[in-house]
């Protein structure tokens, strides 16, 4: 039979060429779009950097106690200073990016995964699902976030899983219910009639179609809770309830620090400040730039 | 043609993109004379908009002029102050857009928003405003027009959005009105009364118009002159009658040609060229037997035994035998995509039974039929190719996806191959297979969803509007591909579309629903030359004729 | 438009809480029961024995088993009564009527406060996207919700109360000088407004002034970033190009038509915001001295006092559920669909 | 803040204007103290750096004109003051003590404890002789009969006023007492905003002693500590409470603020191994762990220097003055051969836990130990327990392996220190401590006199027992520092650590 369109002439064998480059030219782009987005990656990447090098690379044990003088000031030898019992502030800056990152990461992920497939269960089937699921929702929800996490860690007790565990709990419902109405407007979007008539499964066009789409938006939630989730963390050590000492963490050296603000300490609240205020306002300015490496429509 | 109104010289438009600069609309001349109207046409993308938001200086951000002159009465409209444009639009020039709907404010009541202009142009005070308003609305038809002032757009049809829009655009009676598509998504009768009433309006007011439309049939009906634009450039101006007896470029030939007429056969639409190359069609082909048969299907939305009791689709019964394409028509809303998504077993039905192979699929709920071993012989072809496919998938993903699921008998390199056979079947270039939809342009899209429904081999394809978003000259290649395809893979067709141009061209009987229910079927030919309901003449009356000429050479 | 469906939509609205309401009963008693220690313990005091443990622990019910606890919980709900707050002796009713005002005020200024500033920010963000008063309200708005408020507000009161001195002693809601004004609302800027002391007033407010600043800071970055979204997408709507195209002026397009159309979804975030203004609350009460009741829940949930936690809790939900009811209201004023589609 | 008003600032909350009532906290005591008269109180010294304290070797009289022992010692009658009268104005009168005493005794809870540490344990002890003399009973005599009358506990209510507002439910009428104090003391309460401030207004017919110097003192709650600081620095306050000892410090050297850091009386910080858990069953463990602990670190950084310390003393007992330097040091070789000898030369693993209320010393000194028994094999991890949850374990349950505490007694004598801390099953023996020895010697000394010939021999042999088996650590006496700011002054520190505002004047 004879082809009847233009453009049809029977494929050479030539395999297609798939664009490769293109994800590499594509976060460049992403990043030098927008100056502010650029800098965040920057700053994400020092951030990764310091997480996984800073315990090797630091001068000092963060944990030794008399490494020098007890609340010197910043100086050649200890460069943010030194705090009550002697320890050098910027080791502990520094080793504190470890934990700092794997509380607001491994939060951020358990909330991300069942919040995510919470709402997009409710949001796909409806109905009952949705109803109760709606409304275990509503009732997290209806604590205010900070007083919830309070409460939970209260009662399990102050570790760094229950830390975590509290923070995932109290942003789970951000991720359901945005789940829900992205899926809720493609639940009969063309793409997944198309889906089901190939003969996918229900759960199979819900996770493999509808799911990764609503990733984009996704992103900017998630990057603005992983800057939450430290905040929320530092809070918790505010009122007594964050990680156990000695472990450094940013949260836990401001809110210890603040009490020397007054007394004219400032390196112990200004250091772990800063660097906390980096990684939140990191994460918040990083959102539109993930969303964007994510978004396929972005890239040409 | 005296002093024109309007005079273009030279016009080119930019657009900073992220690949640099684009240039939208290159070095194009036109001119608007009083009373005239004008019509532009061309294919998506062609920059027929872009033409008429540089003339009212609406460009987005990323846009500018970057050359030419844009003359209105004497005014250089090309650098003036913007607070001078502000007083030419609205007052002098207007424009009415397509979606109606959206172009009214969604929270505004819609004799306020007719009232702002007014007041904006001193055309009215806050005193009168109201009360010229409503001699607005009244202008345009709107019945009621005292109570319809407080109405908000969702409490009205597209239809009477549109007379809204209308009404905001002459309210001040400008004396060149731009109308960019202004009838696209709505139907074919309220389309008409549209048309007519911005005719009428103009004729009235003795303004100058611009019609914007890719429809050369609606542009020839009501327009005195035509400029055909492609890739931002005029291919050629002339007056309609002109333009359709004898057009001069191939460009404008090949769009004419690809207008489905009233007695143009599916391969007239494609150009010279293709056509010489095409398959021949047999004259008659085989019809055997019954292969889908619905009785009594029905389909009601809401909790069943709800009160207010509509029926969206009531008791329909129709019967499709091998090899045999079924055109369903009918207005918007009529019940069309429900039927389809019934029979399609993507809906649950409310009553009835759909016999297919001998089966009654309506008994299997629609969540538990992707298992069914016969889901893969009922497919079907949507409406919007882009809607229809996955953004984050490839072309070949997406072919591929039906036969991941449901040809569990084929391995890897077999699907792959099976992937480049649709493809050429199809008319997909191979190296596109691992592109995204956006970056695929719609007639491409519109292959790739043709390869996947028949990548199973199906035995019954549903059309839901195939071509209803595609231009005209896309829709001509993909009509004669599903010509094709019918024949080459004996498939039949159930062919849904409003427009009954269309459905005859691919279509042995036809079905004319109302409401959720036939009101006329038969023969194509016989039913379109002989209807015997109104509602089937109004729909056929509706089609804007252009000049009957032969464009076949 | 049918006012018997918008007050049938609120009434649903309405139903739809109580479910969550009984949820969060059983959340916060389950959690407070949750709570390590015993506050029977607690309570007896230092130097108490094993049998005066015991007594207290008769006297606060808490030898009951579980569900009968829960039981005469909400039975005594049902008559207003929400038990003593042990850790301050006050009934929490009582503590509740005292303190709600004091956190309100605070929550309830800084979120006009900073609705007042990051709208027009975000407006002004989204009027010039992508240009360096854009990259600027993002990063300063972004800058306000990268510290934790304690900080912020410590920080604050460090420079304008301990350095310059400008700002009064932060030591709750009103300067010792002063006598608070008489209860009317319970809000000290409007009672005194009520009783015409613009001296007392003013005292208030200087009072109020460096809290409600650090909460503001807080909450500017959701807003504005939400108006700058919304108005970004009704700027590029195709009504705003009609109006544009009709000539309406620079200030009725963007008022009339983009703006107002862009606070409906900025309406619905104030939810959410709140939230989070209530969580930072509890921060900033302690470090201001505020008698609020973030300060009082802190304290109830260190020493696992029951009935203030569960009477904080109640109050917040039902609070929620009457914050959420408004926020519908207000959009049901705003946008007339409401209500419409079914 | 004016010479007529004075502003003090603490940390804590008042829950409850009446001490008897189960519930109220220890902030709240304050209130029994500035609003009710006791029989007797405790008469000032002044110490060596010349600040005022209570005298507890100085029992004076309160509401009680005088009194007399009878000469077995167990009957004792107190003879009241003509002239006394409530706020209201009733003539204070043997009743009145009768029905106060006999509520403490009834209630249950703390006051009832506390009175039983006087050997005050029921209503028929108490007996109205007439209008204006009152007698105790004692079982049997007792040294800590009368200074147990001086503590918070045994005020005198005015009890007709509390009888009006008795209840069959509520006969001691804790309700209206919790909000309504009735007392006759030196200042009454103007205004309670609870959860915010308490107002005392002086009470002008104050019979108990001489007229305080101010006529109005409020007390507001500041829960932030660097607020507390800052509102001290800014001269915005006249005095704060209990602040922390770096502050103390740094605070000292100003000249516009006068810091009082008084030791806290028969009080010890310890480091506490409980004796249930298995390495700390051995004696020599237990040694070996105070030999490793950095005691000088500790009370620089975590004490910031201030109160006394408690090693490096001899290791003979030559005398009962408690607390002591107990013969530990730091010496990390004696630890380890100590260790050494035990099963567990090679070290274990164990749990430190503090209470998180007692962050600000418990935190530093918990960080240090750590450290330095990590140098003898020992691994300790850090454990914050909040308030609620640190009662019930550390002290009800008693069972934290290695735990920071801080008791300190309200009667100033060793034996009853060792009562409470070193008696198995005893509230503050949080380590489990289980002697024979020192049982039989505590339960002899505790009410015998202390000029008893026994007295003095048996003190020292608990000494030397608690000094050998170490279950409590002492790492320093720790000291109550209060700010006093814009020439304020008077201040005198209290057994109960509260604030006595009776004594407070302005410059
Ligand atoms: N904001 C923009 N940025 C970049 N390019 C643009 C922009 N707007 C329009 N263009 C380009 O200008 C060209 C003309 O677009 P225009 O909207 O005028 O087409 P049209 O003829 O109106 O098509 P349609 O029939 O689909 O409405 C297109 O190729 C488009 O890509
Ligand atoms: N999910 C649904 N819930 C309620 N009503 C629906 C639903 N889907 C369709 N309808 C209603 O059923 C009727 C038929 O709709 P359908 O989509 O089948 O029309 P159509 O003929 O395909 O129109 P168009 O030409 O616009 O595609 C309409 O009145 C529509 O409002
Ligand atoms: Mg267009
Ligand atoms: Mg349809
Ligand atoms: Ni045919």
């Amino acid at each position: 039979m004879t082809s009847m369109t233009p453009g049809s002439t029977v494929a050479s064998a030539t395999a297609p060429t798939r664009p490769r480059s293109s994800y590499w030219s594509h976060l460049k782009y992403v990043m030098s779009e927008n100056p502010v987005t650029g800098l965040a990656f920057g700053l994400f990447a020092l951030i990764i950097l310091a997480a996984l090098f800073g315990p090797y690379l630091v001068p000092h044990d963060p944990l030794a106690t008399g490494v020098g003088a007890a609340l010197q000031p910043p100086s050649l030898a200890h460069w943010f200073g030194t705090d009550h019992l002697g320890r050098d502030v910027f080791s502990r800056v520094v080793v504190a990016t470890r934990l700092d990152l794997l509380i607001s990461v491994s939060a951020v992920a358990i909330s991300f995964v069942v919040g995510s497939v919470i709402g997009s269960l409710a949001g796909y089937f409806g109905g009952w699902t949705d109803r109760i699921t709606g409304r275990l929702v509503d009732t997290i929800m209806a604590f205010p976030l900070f007083v919830l996490a309070m409460g939970i860690v209260a009662a399990a007790g102050n570790t760094v899983e229950n830390i975590v565990y509290a923070t995932a709990i109290i942003n789970l419902p951000f991720y359901a219910r945005m789940a829900r109405a992205e899926v809720s407007i493609r639940r009969n979007v063309g793409y997944v009639q198309a889906a089901r008539l190939s003969g996918n499964s229900e759960l199979r066009v819900l996770f493999g179609h509808i799911f990764p789409n609503i990733m984009p938006p996704m992103m900017v939630q998630i990057s603005l809770n992983m800057g939450w989730a430290i905040l929320n963390a530092a809070g918790l050590s505010f009122i007594g309830l964050g990680v156990q000492p000695p472990s450094p963490e940013w949260g836990i050296m401001v809110a210890e620090g603040a009490n020397f603000i007054i007394s004219g300490e400032w390196w112990l609240v200004i250091f772990p400040g800063l660097a906390l205020m980096l990684a939140v306002f990191t994460f918040n300015l990083i959102g539109d730039g993930l969303r964007d490496l994510v978004d396929p429509q972005r890239r040409t | 043609m005296t002093i024109p109104l309007l005079d273009v010289q030279h016009l080119s438009v930019d657009f900073a993109t992220r690949n640099g600069t684009v240039r939208a609309i290159d070095d194009i001349s036109l001119v608007v004379g009083k009373g005239e109207t004008l019509g532009i046409v061309g294919e998506s993308g062609s920059g027929k908009s872009v033409t008429s938001y540089a003339v009212m200086r609406i460009l987005d951000r990323a846009g500018r002029i970057a050359g030419g002159r844009i003359t209105y009465g004497g005014m250089a409209l090309h650098k003036a102050r913007e607070r001078d444009m502000r007083d030419i639009r609205g007052r002098e020039i207007s424009m009415v857009f397509q979606n109606p709907r959206a172009a009214l404010n969604p929270i505004r009541r819609i004799g306020q928003q007719v009232a702002d202009v007014l007041v904006q142009h001193s055309q009215a005070t806050r005193g009168n405003a109201r009360e010229k308003a409503v001699e607005m609305l009244r202008a345009v038809k709107i019945r009621d027009p005292e109570q319809r002032y407080d109405a908000y757009p969702f409490e009205l049809s597209g239809g009477m959005c549109q007379r809204v829009v209308i009404a905001i655009a002459l309210a001040c009676r400008p004396r060149l009105l731009i109308a960019d598509e202004p009838t696209t998504g709505l139907d074919v009768t309220t389309q008409k009364a549209v048309m007519d009433l911005i005719v009428d309006l103009t004729r009235e007011y003795d303004m100058s118009t611009i019609l914007i439309t890719h429809d050369l049939g609606l542009a020839a009906a009501y327009c005195d002159r035509l400029v055909v634009m492609e890739k931002g450039r005029i291919v050629e101006a002339n007056g309609s009658a002109e333009l359709f007896h004898g057009a001069r470029e191939a460009y404008t030939r090949q769009l004419l040609q690809a207008t489905p007429r009233i007695d143009s056969e599916v391969r007239d639409l494609l150009p010279a060229a293709l056509r010489a190359t095409a398959m021949p069609l047999p004259e008659t082909h085989d019809v055997g037997e019954p292969l889908l048969t619905v009785k009594g299907l029905k389909k009601q939305f809401g909790k069943p035994g709800a009160d207010n009791g509509h029926l969206a689709v009531q008791d329909l019964s129709f019967t499709i035998r091998e090899g045999e394409s079924l055109g369903l028509v009918g207005e918007s809303g009529c019940g069309k995509s429900t039927t389809s998504a019934m029979v399609m077993r993507l809906l649950d039905t409310t009553g009835g039974a759909i016999e297919f192979l001998g089966e009654d699929i309506a008994a299997i709920p629609a969540a538990k039929f992707a298992a069914h071993p016969l889901r893969g012989k009922l497919q079907m072809v949507f409406q919007d190719p882009t809607d229809s496919l996955n953004p984050r998938w490839s072309a070949a993903q997406s072919i591929g996806d039906p036969l991941q699921r449901l040809a569990s008998h084929m391995n890897r390199q077999q699907r792959e191959a099976r992937i480049l056979e649709l493809a050429a079947l199809v008319g997909l270039p191979v190296n596109l297979l691992d592109r995204f939809p956006h970056q695929l342009s719609g007639g491409q899209k519109a292959r790739v969803g043709i390869a996947r429904a028949i990548a199973l081999d199906p035995r019954l394809l549903i059309l839901d509007e195939p071509t209803a978003a595609l231009d005209v000259s896309v829709q001509a290649i993909v009509l004669n591909l599903l010509e094709d395809l019918k024949h080459r893979l004996g498939m039949s067709y159930l062919f849904i579309s409003h427009d009954l141009n269309v459905v005859r061209l691919l279509c042995d009987r036809i079905m004319v629903m109302q409401n959720g229910a036939i009101v006329e079927e038969g023969n194509a030919r016989q039913l379109l030359a002989a209807p015997a309901t109104d509602y089937t003449r109004t729909l056929l009356a509706a089609i804007p004729h252009p000049p009957q000429a032969a464009a076949n050479d | 438009m049918s006012l018997a469906l918008k007050a049938r939509k609120v009434g649903l609205r309405l139903l739809e809480a109580i479910p969550t309401v009984i949820g969060i009963l059983v959340v916060c008693f389950l959690l407070t029961r949750a709570l390590p220690g015993d506050p029977a313990a607690y309570f007896a005091g230092p130097m108490a024995d094993a049998e005066s443990i015991e007594q207290v622990r008769r006297n606060l019910g808490l030898d009951q088993p579980l569900p009968v606890q829960f039981v005469n919980y909400v039975t005594d709900l049902l008559t207003g009564n929400l038990g003593m707050a042990i850790s301050t002796g006050q009934p929490v009713v009582a503590e509740l009527a005292t303190r709600l005002p004091a956190s309100l005020e605070l929550t309830l200024g800084a979120l006009l406060l900073s609705f007042l500033i990051a709208v027009p920010l975000g407006v002004m963000a989204a009027t010039r996207p992508n240009t360096w008063v854009d990259h600027l309200c993002r990063f300063l708005v972004t800058a306000g919700v990268s510290l934790p408020t304690f900080f912020t507000g410590l920080a604050l009161m460090y420079i304008f109360y301990y350095l310059l001195g400008w700002a009064p002693a932060p030591m709750g809601r009103i300067d010792m000088m002063y006598l608070p004004p008489e209860t009317v609302t319970g809000f000290y800027t409007i009672d005194t407004l009520i009783a015409g002391d613009w001296e007392t007033f003013r005292a208030a407010i200087a009072q109020m002034a460096l809290p409600l600043i650090t909460l503001a800071l807080f909450t500017l970055a959701p807003i504005a970033r939400m108006t700058r979204a919304a108005m970004l997408q009704t700027l590029g709507s195709e009504f705003v190009r009609t109006a544009r195209a009709a000539g309406l002026n620079g200030r009725r397009v963007l008022v009339t038509y983009a703006f107002r159309n862009a606070l409906l979804p900025v309406v619905t975030t104030l939810g959410m915001v709140f939230s989070f203004l209530l969580g930072a609350n509890v921060l900033v009460e302690k470090v201001f001295a505020w008698p609020g009741i973030g300060s009082f829940a802190v304290e109830a949930l260190v020493v696992s006092d029951y009935a203030a936690v569960q009477g904080f809790v109640l109050s917040m939900a039902l609070l929620f559920v009457l914050l959420n009811l408004l926020i519908d209201v207000i959009y049901t004023l705003i946008d007339p669909r409401v209500g419409e589609e079914s | 803040a004016t010479s007529e008003t004075a502003v003090v600032v603490f940390g804590g909350t008042i829950n409850s204007l009446d001490i008897h009532r189960s519930g109220t906290n220890r902030d709240s005591y304050q209130v029994a103290i500035n609003c009710y008269d006791r029989l007797v109180t405790f008469g000032t010294k002044t110490l060596d750096d010349g600040s005022l304290s209570y005298d507890y070797d100085n029992v004076q009289p309160e509401l009680a004109e005088s009194w007399e022992i009878s000469g077995d010692g167990t009957v004792m009658t107190f003879f009241l003051r003509k002239g006394a009268t409530f706020w209201d104005g009733k003539p204070v009168t043997a009743h009145d003590v009768k029905w106060s005493f006999d509520r403490s005794v009834s209630l249950g809870g703390f006051p009832t404890v506390q009175m039983k540490a006087g050997r005050l344990e029921s209503p028929e002890q108490f007996e109205v002789v007439d209008e204006h003399t009152f007698r105790i009973t004692l079982p049997f005599s007792s040294k800590l009969a009368l200074p147990d009358l001086a503590t918070p506990i045994p005020v005198v209510i005015n009890s007709e006023v509390a009888r009006a507002h008795a209840t069959e439910a509520d006969p001691w009428a804790t309700e209206y007492l919790h909000r309504n104090p009735a007392g006759s003391g030196a200042y009454k309460v103007a205004r309670w905003d609870a959860g915010q401030q308490l107002v005392y207004e002086r009470n002008e017919d104050w019979k108990g002693g001489a007229l305080p110097g101010y006529q109005r003192v409020i007390l507001r709650e500041v829960p932030s500590q660097a607020t507390r600081r800052a509102l001290l620095e800014r001269g915005s306050i006249t005095a704060a409470h209990n602040i922390p000892n770096k502050d103390a410090k740094e605070l000292a050297s100003r000249p516009d603020i006068q810091v009082v850091s008084s030791p806290i009386e028969n009080c010890i910080y310890c480091l506490c191994p409980n004796l249930d858990f298995e390495p700390f069953k051995d004696k020599r463990v237990r040694q070996a762990i105070a030999w490793a602990v950095p005691y000088e670190r500790i009370f620089e950084q975590a004490a910031y220097g201030l109160g006394v310390p408690t090693w490096g003393g001899s290791k003979t007992v030559d005398d009962i003055a408690w607390p002591r330097r107990s013969p530990y040091s730091t010496n990390l070789d004696k630890a380890r051969a100590l260790l050494a000898e035990t099963g567990y030369k090679d070290g274990f693993t164990v749990p430190l836990s503090f209470n998180l209320s007692h962050a600000d010393w418990a935190e530093p000194a918990a960080l240090l130990i750590q450290q330095s028994l990590a140098q003898i094999g020992i691994e300790v991890t850090i454990e914050k327990i909040p308030g609620a949850n640190w009662r019930t374990i550390a002290l009800v349950e008693k069972r934290l392996p290695l735990h920071l505490e801080n008791f300190g007694g309200w009667l100033n004598t060793p034996d009853y220190y060792f009562y409470w801390a070193y008696i198995k099953g005893n509230l503050f023996n949080s380590s489990n401590y289980n002697n024979a020895e020192m049982a039989k010697l505590v339960d002899d000394t505790l009410d015998m006199a202390m000029d008893h010939p026994q007295y003095a021999p048996n003190v020292k042999r608990m000494i030397e027992l608690a000094q050998e088996d170490v279950p409590r650590i002492p790492l320093w006496q720790p000291t109550l520092n209060v700010a006093l700011t814009n020439g304020a002054n008077g201040y005198q520190f209290w057994f109960h650590r509260q604030m006595d505002i009776r004594s407070l004047k302005p410059a």
